[in-house]
């Protein structure tokens, strides 16, 4: 494989809500993102997949673990120019295209924000230039630029804030469900945008959504997440065809398929946290065949192992 | 929370300790001294009394005299009023005008959250207008020509009520109304305008798909929510409020507190600004930790943890 | 047999600083007792305000119902008045909003949002009802009910707060169930499970649902019919077969074509439906679909089609069906869906009017 | 129970003939005092409104009469030494105080040597400096002991003054003069700070009940030597300080008299209630002036002090803003006192003279034109009155001379370090008289460095005038030593008079005999309802 | 019944792509967008215009008349309006016509220019205190609370020995506590704004926390902002006739609406007129503030544009 652009070594964030009680909302996941690829994450909602993505981003402080970026620490003390260095490198694409941009600033603003904090454009024409050059990059065209967020459908919103994002030309983006409050028309044109992108700019994407269909179509690999866990982790082919992990398999046998006859004979398979004998071990994520990582213990190792290969 | 509440009540001695000292220091510099008078005493009447008053010791010993004196709760003679303390101003005083200073923020939360309601219901039409117009007079009308015209007309002229004192009922209500309008119209505003905001949320919308009638979507749903920036302007409020005002008590000849927070200052009466500034501060403190705790009572979703959040 | 609702020409407009938005341009659409009807379409197409326009909850101003009938067991729901409505909501006909993180009261402990509708509606008392909420959580799979009535939104987590607007739906066992979204914001097993609850209660109850999402996935699991909707008309209806295995309206292709399916090769593009659905301020002169529709013909531009009526449940509102229309055909992953349904007619037929 | 023939009345009201008078079935009488007093302790008191109240409820030796003149009260008897040094007061035998103790010399001497110790911090102890070494004492340089005071008897109380004070019989009628009863102060030192059982007093009421900031009522002393000419059983002394809800109460009957001496009224009231014929006036000892500062240019200038002086219209002022029937002052003195100065020393409004006046000075100053003056600024301590003369002046000025000024109002306090400080070109001030005499005003200016002159103007013919009229025995050359100086005060005019004080107020058309002083002091003693 | 539709009509059009992407309404910038629809509140509208009037007649108005606002006429003394006197005259005989107008400019002023400095500091203080949270929010606000409870009329004489008279102290002392409230109220609502999206976009852009108020959280504060600040103005004028008293206002003879309208209260019961010009447009300046505030605040409220 490629090499590594990112790693996560085991990462928790946790929250203090006040009367001594704490969220574990990420608790304790590792995994590695390649350059040029697409990691897809999945899973139930208030899994911790924004607040992983958000921490990653430094947009929350780590309660504990170490993500490595490009060999260095995002996490560690770092001045104003270093983490504006950073901030260059990595950049995220929000869920909700109504709340993630300003509604009192033009297009043109918006996307620039970027160009303006790092210095990128010399003069104003430049900048300009570099605003219509970015529009069209995500196909929308010079026109738009004076223009203000609500005037615009919810995929191009989405797409001014992938504009936004490319601004800066990172070579990371954490696409937070991106498209999930997009209509499927709408879902496709961010998606082929996001493709082309990856492919002219080898951009690397974490891409998280809860649509498994528009993930499969998009990831290389696919980490499913379960309560604040990684639970299994593998090439998107490998995981649709070899799942192991109980819930993946519930996962899978939940995604509900556009054609109604498969619908009517649909049977979901049903995950129960409580099915796995742990015996007090703490399960880990191990491979169960190369590149497909499942967390589980000792005893469930080799019973997956098994089926892996049978 | 009691953890909250510790600890906010470690930043209010600490608020209050800066609050008297720079009292202090602002009070010793202000030109003019308690035996200042147009029939100048001799130099050595001065120096006597100066000296029986502690007004001759080096300041650093002044300061940590009046500190010490305030933390036993003892503010020491009133220069204003021979033979009384200023604890006695207080005491005297503060019911007073807490009986009145409640009054009139029942009335202007009551009135003001009634009108901005109102309004805010009936956006754009007439009542909104009409309700805006009196928030209008009510903000631009300062409270000490709200006394003298209410006073001329209805006690006055009309003898509706009785022109000024302190006695029963009857009188409290002429200087509680101008004393609540002010805040009664910036309420009223603020009201309409978070209530406005909240008509625009979706579970009013799911209040209204359940079948609930209007009054009881405004009063169980909206109020509630919409009352959140009324209540943090409460704090500030209650406690210049409860303390009593200085216009007011004078127009309507009533015994407060109010005419302290003035009279002490233009008269130099040291003890007496020390005594009512501690005073009204611990009221503004506390008020403002009430306000803080009840915000949380309200809105669930405010911690009260110390709010350190990852930002 | 008379439908339990029926809705005729609806037309729904806002007054806005902007112009008349006209959201809902002439919408009919029946059902039936115990029946699911789904509604799909783009972004601002008019889904929500054509329901909530059923339970008059567009807000007014600036909305106003402009024209039309909404037939509910033989009233019009369209001319009575608010105080009457309150009747009706809550408790013949139930919603489910779009969102669920602002559609519960921030500041009320969700026990009592749902107590409101059981107090309001039947009457039974306080503690009575209670439990009847205890037993709607349990219902609809929120563990602990006991502990979890006496929570604020904020401390349940975006399913668990969908699971509660659903409770609070039905609370008061509704003849009409109008959920819009009601499972956007969830992952698929939840989403699953949701609307395993609604099927099973529907089946107890005999419930009719409007059941409003983007998701064709969903609506193969759920619709007994379906209507897509376009700049606030609906353009094609059918039952789910027809919607999914004979569509005949090219936006329901450009629908259908732009889903991945799970063996779909990751290297092919999507088909999306290029360009952003019309202003409604101005919708445009014939088809309001003609500018992004890669079939359309010069009448498109001009005159709106008609609806055609290609079997007896199956009607598009599209000119290809015109018997002088070019014959053309639906993109490569709508074709492999296609199939030959038995109730079809051999030849779209015009539908009379009020159809 | 009030009987309706008192022998000790000596009814000498004006307005009331004999005869007709019918006494009202309630005597009780409510007025306003305005503010909390300061204390209720004769020894303590600095103020008028303690003044007020301690005049109706003590009595001391002498009390100012309905015709202004000191008359005995305590004292049935004085004797005065020839030397008018040492003064023998015979106490009355049925003197007593309000729990029935008999009024001695001792509780003179006791409230005198209280007042003047310095422990007790008495602000107003210098009115009693003019007793033999009372100031060593209360400036701490000699012992109690050695004040000139003698009770000779229990009855009888023998004073020896620093010097001649001709005008002692007033002075111990003041309030600082005033006797306390000696047995219950020293059992109990906070006895003054409430109403209730150990607060005593001779006069002819008692106080029975004291809310503080709110009221005080007064009820009539059985025990009172005089107690059969007191009619009234009850006053009712509210505290108001604010002049419109004073008069507002008085129109609806909450208060029987408003203004002065114990209240204000509000001065844009007065042409209404002239009108109605309900104003009442007296003028008063006191003066309201400018005074100037004669170390700031150019105001060092006589001559330009004496144009500005010259050239303002104090008549207007008085008509038309003051309004309340004072007297346009020409002169330091005032008319009660120095009944010719009603006319003054020059002429109001004269501004020929002062054109000449301003000419002279700019002369001097080696200027052209009045426009070339250094900038003069106008101080005053804020008021609405002082404010509004203040602009009439500058407009007159501006007018008369087109000398233009500035104005500058400030805080009281602030006020008054400035002008002690001589901080300040023209500053407004007044002086209201202490006791019935002239020397009481002009001493005011005799030592350039005196508490009270902040003119930094001093003169020493001037200054040797008032030094020979101290020792001047024969009243008639006092007078005339005093006119002298204060001509020379006004030629140098350190200071501009511009009106002599009145007091103004309404009281009840039923209301009879209260006494107004000289110096604009109530007393209620008199005091009566008619039917 | 069917019409006959030409066969033409049916050939294919072609489709220009590019051209979907085209938005149908016309490009507005913000500040036009928010001016086309303060235009259309027709209340906004009457606040703006009533305003214009006040302003206009505080520049020409003293001009209007033969009188100047100093010269006393005492023996015209508080006379009712008339066809010599609009408005009347006061108890120096001033024509209050004259007065009025030219207090108007004073009061305008000092009510903007107060008005404009509370909001400059307290928006920032309030936002930053709001922004940062923990420590520094429990500093910048105990901070507040602490000036709050400071006397302010001790603050003020000090103000005043230390610094000569003149426009400058004035303002100063006006604003010194003035800006508490607005920065209570910003604060508040960037509480609530900071963990929106857009927020957390700029966050992770880089952008510096002066950007972030000044670009984000403050732009959309306005509502409250206005509102606040529309407050601030009458206060703003009556302080000033606060601070007179203390000698910090403007100096006599110089009028402004404060200071009339406090000495017109004395003569309330004889000269109502001396209170009634003055006071009333302090109102029907408030008002205009307040109908614009509101207008405004619509106008810039992203819920209400479509
Ligand atoms: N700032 C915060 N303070 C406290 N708790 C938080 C915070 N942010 C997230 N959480 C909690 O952490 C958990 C994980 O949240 P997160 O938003 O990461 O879930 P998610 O996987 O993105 O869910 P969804 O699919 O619904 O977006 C949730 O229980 C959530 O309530
Ligand atoms: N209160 C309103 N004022 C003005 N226009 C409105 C209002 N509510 C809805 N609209 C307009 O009505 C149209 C239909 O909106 P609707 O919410 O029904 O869309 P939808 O189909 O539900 O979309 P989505 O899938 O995004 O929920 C939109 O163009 C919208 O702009
Ligand atoms: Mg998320
Ligand atoms: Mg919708």
């Amino acid at each position: 494989m490629a090499e590594k652009l990112l790693e996560i070594k085991n990462l928790k964030q946790h929250f203090d809500v006040g009367k001594g009680t704490v969220i574990k909302a990420v608790d304790g996941i590792t995994f590695d993102i390649f350059k040029g690829e697409t990691l897809g994450l999945v899973g139930e909602s208030g899994c911790g997949k924004s607040t992983t993505g958000r921490t990653v981003i430094g947009l929350y402080k780590a309660t504990d673990g170490e993500v490595i970026f490009n060999g260095e620490n995002v996490h560690g003390k770092k001045n104003r120019e270093q983490m504006k260095k950073f901030n260059r490198k990595m950049q995220m694409i929000f869920q909700d295209p109504y709340a993630s941009l300003n509604p009192r600033m033009t297009v043109a603003d918006l996307i620039a924000e970027g160009i303006d904090i790092h210095g990128l454009a010399k003069t104003k024409k430049d900048r300009l230039a570099r605003v219509h050059e970015l529009l069209e990059t995500v196909g929308l065209n010079k026109e738009h630029a004076n223009r203000y967020p609500h005037e615009f459908s919810g995929g191009q919103r989405q797409r001014i804030g992938i504009a936004r994002a490319l601004a800066v030309e990172p070579d990371f983006i954490i696409a937070d469900e991106p498209i999930s409050a997009l209509d499927v028309s709408i879902q496709a044109q961010v998606v082929n945008l996001m493709k082309k992108l990856q492919r002219e700019r080898g951009l690397t994407y974490l891409f998280i959504a809860h649509d498994l269909s528009m993930v499969k179509y998009i990831s290389d690999r696919i980490g499913v997440m379960y309560r604040g866990r990684i639970v299994e982790l593998a090439t998107s082919d490998e995981l649709y065809r070899n799942p192991v992990h109980p819930y993946t398999k519930a996962l899978l046998s939940a995604i509900p398929l556009p054609d109604p006859e498969t619908e009517r004979t649909r049977v979901r398979k049903i995950y129960d946290p409580e099915s796995h004998q742990y015996n007090g071990e703490e399960p880990e994520l191990r491979e169960v065949s190369p590149g497909h990582f499942v967390s589980c213990s000792e005893s469930e190792f080799l019973t997956y192992k098994s089926q892996v290969h049978a | 929370m009691l953890k909250y509440i510790s600890k906010r009540i470690v930043y209010m001695l600490l608020s209050l300790l800066l609050i008297v000292t720079a009292t202090f220091f602002l009070m010793k510099s202000a030109p003019g001294g308690p035996f200042t008078s147009e029939k100048a005493v001799s130099p050595e009447i001065k120096k006597n009394l100066e000296e029986f008053y502690g007004l001759n010791q080096p300041w650093y010993k002044q300061y940590t005299d009046y500190l010490g004196s305030i933390a036993q709760w003892d503010f020491g003679p009133s220069f204003k009023y021979k033979g009384q303390t200023v604890n006695d101003l207080i005491d005297q005083g503060f019911p007073v005008s807490f009986m009145l200073g409640l009054e009139a923020l029942i009335l202007a939360v009551a009135i003001g959250i009634i009108l901005g309601v109102i309004a805010a219901l009936n956006h754009n039409r007439w009542q909104d207008y009409g309700a805006m117009i009196l928030a209008v007079l009510g903000i631009s009308v300062p409270s000490f020509i709200m006394a003298a015209v209410l006073q001329y007309v209805l006690a006055t002229k009309f003898g509706l009520f009785p022109v000024a004192g302190w006695d029963s009922w009857i009188y409290t209500f002429l200087p509680a109304l101008a004393l609540a309008a002010s805040p009664m119209a910036f309420i009223a505003r603020l009201t309409r305008s978070s209530m406005l905001e909240v008509l625009s949320n979706d579970y009013i919308k799911t209040a209204k798909a359940k079948g609930l009638s209007r009054s009881v979507i405004t009063v169980k749903h909206a109020i509630r929510n919409a009352l959140l920036p009324v209540v943090s302007y409460l704090g500030p409020l209650a406690a210049s409020v409860l303390t009593g005002s200085f216009i007011i008590e004078k127009i309507f000849g009533i015994p407060g507190l109010g005419a302290h927070f003035v009279t002490s200052i233009s008269n130099r009466d040291y003890t007496t600004i020390m005594g009512v500034t501690v005073f009204f501060s611990i009221i503004l403190l506390v008020s403002i930790l009430i306000v803080d705790i009840i915000y949380g009572l309200i809105d669930p979703r405010i911690k009260l943890s110390g709010g350190k959040k990852g930002a | 047999m008379k439908h339990l609702l029926e809705v005729k020409d609806l037309e729904v407009s806002f007054h806005t600083y902007g112009g008349e938005v006209k959201a809902v341009r002439g919408v009919n659409f029946h059902l039936d007792k115990g029946e699911t009807l789904a509604i799909v379409g783009e972004s601002g197409s008019g889904k929500s305000v054509t329901s909530q326009t059923l339970m008059r909850l567009i807000p007014s101003p600036p909305g106003v119902i402009k024209n039309g009938e909404i037939l509910f067991n033989g009233y019009d729901i369209a001319k009575k008045t608010d105080k009457e409505m309150e009747a009706v909501r809550g408790k013949d006909i139930g919603m489910i909003f779009q969102d669920p993180m602002t559609s519960l009261n921030p500041t009320m402990r969700v026990g009592n949002q749902i107590t409101e509708v059981l107090t309001k509606h039947q009457k039974i008392s306080k503690s009575a009802a209670k439990e009847r909420v205890v037993e709607l959580f349990r219902l609809v799979g929120i563990p602990f009910p006991e502990k979890r009535v006496n929570q604020y939104p904020h401390e349940f987590s975006g399913g668990m707060r969908q699971r509660v607007m659903i409770a609070m739906a039905l609370a008061s066992s509704p003849q009409l169930l109008i959920a819009d979204e009601p499972t956007t914001a969830l992952d698929v097993t939840i989403q699953a499970q949701i609307l395993e609850l609604m099927k099973d209660l529907q089946q107890k109850m005999d419930t009719a649902i409007i059941f409003i999402t983007h998701d064709l996935g969903v609506v193969a699991n759920v619709a007994d019919r379906v209507a897509v909707m376009y700049a606030g008309q609906i353009v094609e209806t059918g039952t789910v077969d027809e919607i999914f295995y004979n569509p005949k309206h090219p936006y329901t292709w450009g629908l259908l074509a732009s889903m991945p399916s799970l063996d779909s090769s990751t290297q092919a593009e999507l088909t999306a439906i290029p360009g952003s659905p019309p202003d409604l301020t101005n919708p445009p002169k014939g088809d309001a679909f003609a500018p992004r529709n890669p079939y359309a013909m010069k009448i498109d531009y001009e005159q709106e089609p008609p609806m055609f009526k290609v079997s007896d449940t199956h009607y598009a509102k599209t000119w290809l069906l015109h018997p002088d229309a070019p014959k053309v055909e639906p993109p490569e992953a709508v074709k492999l869906r296609m199939r030959q349904l038995s109730n079809s007619y051999a030849k779209p037929v015009l539908a009379k009017d009020g159809e | 129970g009030f009987q309706k023939e008192s022998g000790g009345s000596k009814e000498t009201d004006g307005d009331t003939k004999k005869g007709e008078t019918k006494l009202a079935d309630k005597q009780e009488l409510r007025v306003n005092i305005k503010t909390e007093p300061f204390s209720l302790n004769p020894g303590l008191a600095n103020d008028a409104t303690s003044g007020n109240v301690l005049r109706q409820t003590f009595e001391g030796l002498t009390r100012i009469g309905k015709d202004n003149k000191p008359e005995n009260a305590m004292a049935s008897d004085v004797k005065i030494s020839d030397d008018s040094t040492v003064y023998t007061f015979k106490i009355r035998d049925d003197a007593k105080w309000s729990n029935g103790d008999p009024v001695t010399a001792n509780d003179f001497i006791y409230a005198w040597k209280w007042a003047l110790d310095p422990k007790n911090e008495s602000q107003y102890a210098y009115q009693l400096y003019y007793v033999k070494n009372a100031q060593g004492i209360n400036e701490g340089k000699m012992k109690a002991d050695d004040l000139g005071v003698k009770a000779v008897d229990d009855k009888t109380l023998e004073v020896t003054l620093e010097g001649p004070t001709p005008y002692f019989l007033e002075l111990t009628a003041f309030y600082t003069y005033l006797p306390v009863n000696a047995k219950i102060a020293q059992a109990n030192p906070k006895w003054y700070t409430n109403s209730g059982k150990d607060y005593v007093s001779n006069g002819p009421f008692v106080m029975t009940t004291w809310k503080h900031n709110d009221s005080i009522v007064l009820e009539k002393n059985d025990t009172y030597w005089d107690k059969d000419s007191v009619k009234l059983n009850k006053i009712d002394m509210a505290m108001i300080n604010d002049t419109n809800t004073e008069l507002s109460m008085f129109d609806t009957d909450q208060l029987d008299w408003a203004g002065a001496p114990t209240g204000e009224v509000p001065p844009e009231a007065i042409p209404q209630l002239k009108e109605e014929k309900k104003l009442k006036v007296k003028t008063i000892a006191g003066t309201y002036w400018y005074k100037f500062n004669t170390e700031q240019k150019p105001l060092n200038n006589v001559n330009i002090r004496k144009a500005l002086a010259y050239s303002i219209d104090r008549k207007a002022i008085v008509e038309n803003i003051t309004k309340g029937g004072q007297i346009p002052a020409m002169a330091a003195v005032p008319p009660s006192i120095f009944e010719e100065n009603k006319k003054g020393f020059f002429k109001d409004n004269d501004v020929k003279e002062a054109k000449k006046y301003l000419e002279k000075g700019l002369k001097e100053l080696g200027l052209k034109d009045a426009s070339e003056l250094p900038p003069i600024k106008l101080s005053f301590n804020t008021s609405e009155s002082h404010a509004k003369i203040a602009q009439a002046i500058q407009d007159m000025w501006k007018k008369n001379l087109g000398v233009d000024i500035k104005l500058d109002n400030a805080e009281w306090a602030v006020y008054i370090e400035k002008l002690h400080r001589g901080d300040y070109q023209i500053g407004r001030m007044g002086w209201l008289g202490d006791f019935n005499d002239p020397i009481n005003f002009l001493e005011l200016f005799r030592d350039k460095k005196g508490g009270n002159n902040d003119t930094n103007w001093e003169n020493p013919e001037f200054k040797s005038l008032l030094a020979q009229s101290q020792k001047e025995q024969d009243a008639g050359k006092r007078v005339e030593l005093l006119k002298k100086a204060e001509k020379i005060f006004i030629d140098e005019m350190p200071v501009m008079p511009i009106y002599f004080y009145t007091n103004v107020w309404v009281q009840k058309p039923t209301l009879k005999g209260v006494v107004v002083s000289g110096l604009g002091d109530a007393q209620f003693k008199w005091a009566y309802f008619t039917k | 019944m069917q019409q006959q539709i030409p066969k033409n009509m049916f050939e294919r059009a072609s489709v220009d792509l590019k051209e979907a992407e085209k938005l149908s309404k016309p490009s507005l910038s913000f500040w036009k967008d928010v001016f086309v629809r303060f235009r259309k509140n027709k209340l906004a509208m009457f606040g703006l215009v009533l305003l214009a009037i006040i302003v206009f007649m505080a520049i020409f108005g003293p001009m209007m008349t033969k009188y100047d606002y100093r010269t006393n006429d005492l023996m015209h003394a508080n006379l009712a309006p008339s066809g010599d006197h609009w408005f009347g005259t006061d108890d120096l005989g001033r024509d209050m016509f004259t007065r009025t107008w030219n207090g108007a400019r004073i009061s305008l002023f000092i009510g903007l220019a107060a008005a404009l400095i509370d909001l400059f500091i307290g928006v920032i203080w309030g936002s930053i205190a709001g922004y940062r949270g923990g420590r520094v929010d429990e500093f910048m606000m105990r901070f507040a609370d602490i000036l709050w409870g400071v006397p302010y009329l001790l603050l003020v004489i000090l103000l005043m020995v230390v610094l000569d008279q003149g426009l400058g102290t004035m303002i100063l002392a006006m604003t010194i506590t003035g800006w508490i409230n607005m920065a209570r109220i910003v604060r508040g609502q960037v509480l609530g704004l900071k963990n929106q999206e857009y927020v957390m976009a700029s966050q992770t852009l880089g952008a510096s926390t002066s950007r972030i108020l000044f670009k984000h959280l403050i732009p959309n504060s306005m509502g409250a902002i206005l509102i606040t600040v529309t407050l601030s103005i009458p206060s703003a004028i009556f302080t000033e006739a606060f601070l007179s008293f203390l000698g910090l206002g403007v100096p006599a003879p110089k009028a402004s609406w404060g200071t009339m309208a406090s000495d017109g209260l004395a003569a309330l019961r004889y000269y109502p007129w001396r209170l009634f010009f003055p006071a009333t447009f302090i109102c029907l300046t408030i008002f205009a503030f307040n109908v614009i505030g509101d207008g405004l605040r619509d106008a810039l409220d992203p819920r209400l544009r479509k």
